[in-house]
């Protein structure tokens, strides 16, 4: 059946992220394919960029030939910093974070929960060398972690599931997951879908998730 | 007070074999790159680093490893796409990964710097990298407990330095050089420039001299500024 | 985004009785005068303070708690040589104080900023001020386990500020007032000048416009600079 | 006795730590007395003081008119700041001082027990109104902590004494003890008695203490 439908682009998913970051919000936009919200922000509202090695107010990346190897995101990509904006150091910069001082945050994912864990660090196998950079952090330190990713893995398997297999990097810590199919709400109640593309049935969806899914109120 | 050395040789000359080393940098902002290359050859060997990242290609971090000289590195993001060199000696077991979150990697760098005996932090609650920690539910939430990381020695990269000590950085070269230099029994920073004494406004200074011991001009070179 | 309110009247008009509220100063260096002015004017009462001091002569904090609005004062150095609306509250019974070591106070105030769940502190171990807390030996020395200590309100003053909440402070003045910043709900600043977003050097900012709802420009006069 | 002998002025003690302070150390100098050791310093040595509201590099007071609001100690007297200085926030500036930076703090003292305890923050009367500000975390802080203060109270008492009878500010944290009599240095095997003004014998000095005392190696 998902062979009948349009999924959502990757930039259609960021813009639905970015639709939902409120003016005036900061927020933390994790490595990859969040990093495309970027680009997606409206004209004409102010959603302030952190990247955790140390810089608030972060602009887009700069022009060919005027990248500064002193200015650089969390994913080693040159920015530059817009009026307004400020440097401190990774203690300062993490406090940001950790102290939920961050609107939002979006992260990729290997696996979410419909409890709202976030497993996006590990694979779980044996032989990864493993590397966590700021992902711990940022998972528990924004007021809303956003989730985006692609529903199914290339395999056919779903990413959204009752419980993750793949190892934590932080436990009920995801409130929304944006997806290439739906937009998932993780809520005391339980997984609420909505958002689902034309052609995809909510009956269709909870069968690909494996789990029961709750309308949207 | 004078702690300008004329060279990186000097500043490094007493370094033993078995230091604890803690460097600054994140990609390659602010990793003192020239400091590493004098390490190297220096010799001092048995290390155990302290650092973002674990190295990429055959430079920085990545020289160190090479050579064999590291036994231990503190980091939280050792895989990159060209840690070749970390890559080998971790798989076959000759080299020991300690993983710690890059926030906590900062936090608990800087308890060792002011002196806290430890703190209940909320990330990695729940995870692998809590396994066997003690954790403790404060007000609802959920911590696990860690301890400061201190170094015998911290190789940091400013931008500008004066004799007393004092040091500014440039942009997100920043990163965890102010809290690497309070940290360690032995700091050393490479400055692209030395200051006069008093040429650096006291309201901007961000590393105070208190916390550094050894100063060293690295003019800034193209390729890695 | 425009954070710059017309009047003190109108950044203070939201706080509640029974609200806690930082207030950023030292002696009177930092000491948003104007804006306690505003507080007391303003009515709110069964306020908690925390600051270091707890006002002396009829200023300031001495103003609020000389109007009976304060009925918890947290700080290191309540009596002073002219402190006598704090002293005589204290002495019957009217004002409850929870006196905390000045160090102790700055750190458990960034913990709350920060996200730390409680830290072990070397400061007042074996004194009267650590009774009946937890404590541990780590490493040989021995700690006393402190709690973060946050905030509805933070009133602070600065030096310059833009309309993102950006903040710069002037020499002894800077005291609490980076470290409060970070640990109410909404912190509100005092500047003795606004600038126009873009004007102050991202590499000074002291603190960054994340931890500012609020900011008033109160023009230097001679006797409160 | 004590009439027969002249007792050290405050000078002459904040001479005598002045001059066991090395060329390039920081040291913090306690309110009150202690305040002194920075007149008394030799010219020509660099001692970088700290002042634990936020300032390193403190100078001496400014000339009348010249003082500044905005830059005071923490005896809250107006100072100046020394070319090199930095101004910091005050948990940076602990930061300095708990975290074993600060090679000397001087401090002055109630009492100071043959351990090395130190009370020096309240009286211990009932009716008291407490306040201890930084003296705690100065206390341990230190590398080396030196008390400076008159042996005997007015009423003749010693101030040094077996155990402290006034709440305690730190335990087991004064190295060294300057007095208008003598120094005292708190070593594992006892108080070690040395510098007696002259006129003073060791067996006086040991009457007045109450306790005994060890001679200098």
């Amino acid at each position: 059946m998902s062979d009948t439908i349009q999924l959502l682009t990757r930039q259609q998913v960021a813009a639905r992220v970015a639709a939902d970051i409120p003016d005036g919000s900061y927020a933390n936009l994790g490595i990859g394919a969040p990093t495309d919200v970027a680009d997606c922000l409206p004209a004409g509202v102010t959603i302030i960029l952190h990247t955790e090695n140390g810089l608030l107010g972060m602009g887009p990346k700069p022009p060919a030939g005027e990248e500064d190897i002193d200015l650089m995101n969390a994913g080693k990509q040159y920015v530059t910093a817009l009026p307004g904006a400020s440097y401190f150091h990774h203690a300062d910069s993490f406090a940001m974070m950790r102290g939920g001082h961050l609107d939002y945050c979006v992260l990729g994912a290997y696996q979410v929960s419909a409890t709202g864990d976030l497993a996006n660090w590990h694979t779980g196998a044996k032989d990864a060398i493993p590397a966590v950079g700021g992902a711990m952090d940022l998972a528990i330190g924004a007021k809303s972690v956003f989730v985006m990713m692609d529903l199914l893995t290339k395999k056919g398997v779903c990413k959204l599931v009752q419980r993750c297999s793949s190892p934590l990097t932080g436990v009920g810590c995801v409130k929304r997951v944006y997806t290439d199919h739906a937009t998932f709400d993780i809520t005391p109640a339980g997984v609420v879908a909505y958002d689902l593309v034309p052609g995809l049935t909510f009956e269709a969806l909870e069968t690909l998730c494996g789990f029961p899914l709750l309308r949207k109120s | 007070m004078n702690k300008i050395c004329p060279s990186l040789e000097e500043a490094l000359a007493d370094i033993p074999d078995g230091a604890s080393i803690m460097i600054g940098g994140f990609g390659d902002a602010g990793v003192p790159f020239q400091m590493i290359d004098a390490l190297v050859a220096q010799g001092a060997k048995d290390l155990t680093i302290i650092s973002n990242n674990a190295g990429t290609g055959e430079e920085g971090i990545a020289a160190l490893i090479k050579r064999d000289r590291v036994k231990k590195i503190v980091c939280s993001f050792p895989r990159q796409a060209n840690s070749k060199a970390f890559d080998e000696r971790y798989l076959s077991g000759k080299l020991v990964l300690d993983l710690v979150p890059q926030g906590n990697l900062a936090e608990r760098i800087r308890a060792a710097g002011v002196g806290i005996g430890a703190f209940f932090t909320p990330t990695a609650y729940g995870t692998l990298l809590a396994d066997g920690k003690e954790t403790r539910e404060i007000d609802g939430r959920n911590y696990v407990l860690e301890y400061p990381i201190s170094a015998d020695y911290a190789f940091i990269k400013a931008h500008r330095g004066d004799a007393l000590g004092n040091l500014v950085y440039r942009k997100t070269a920043r990163n965890f050089g102010p809290v690497m230099a309070t940290a360690a029994k032995c700091t050393i920073a490479q400055v692209s420039e030395v200051v006069a004494v008093g040429d650096l406004d006291p309201e901007t200074v961000v590393t105070p001299g208190i916390f550094v011991k050894r100063v060293v001009e690295v003019k800034a070179d193209g390729a890695r500024a």
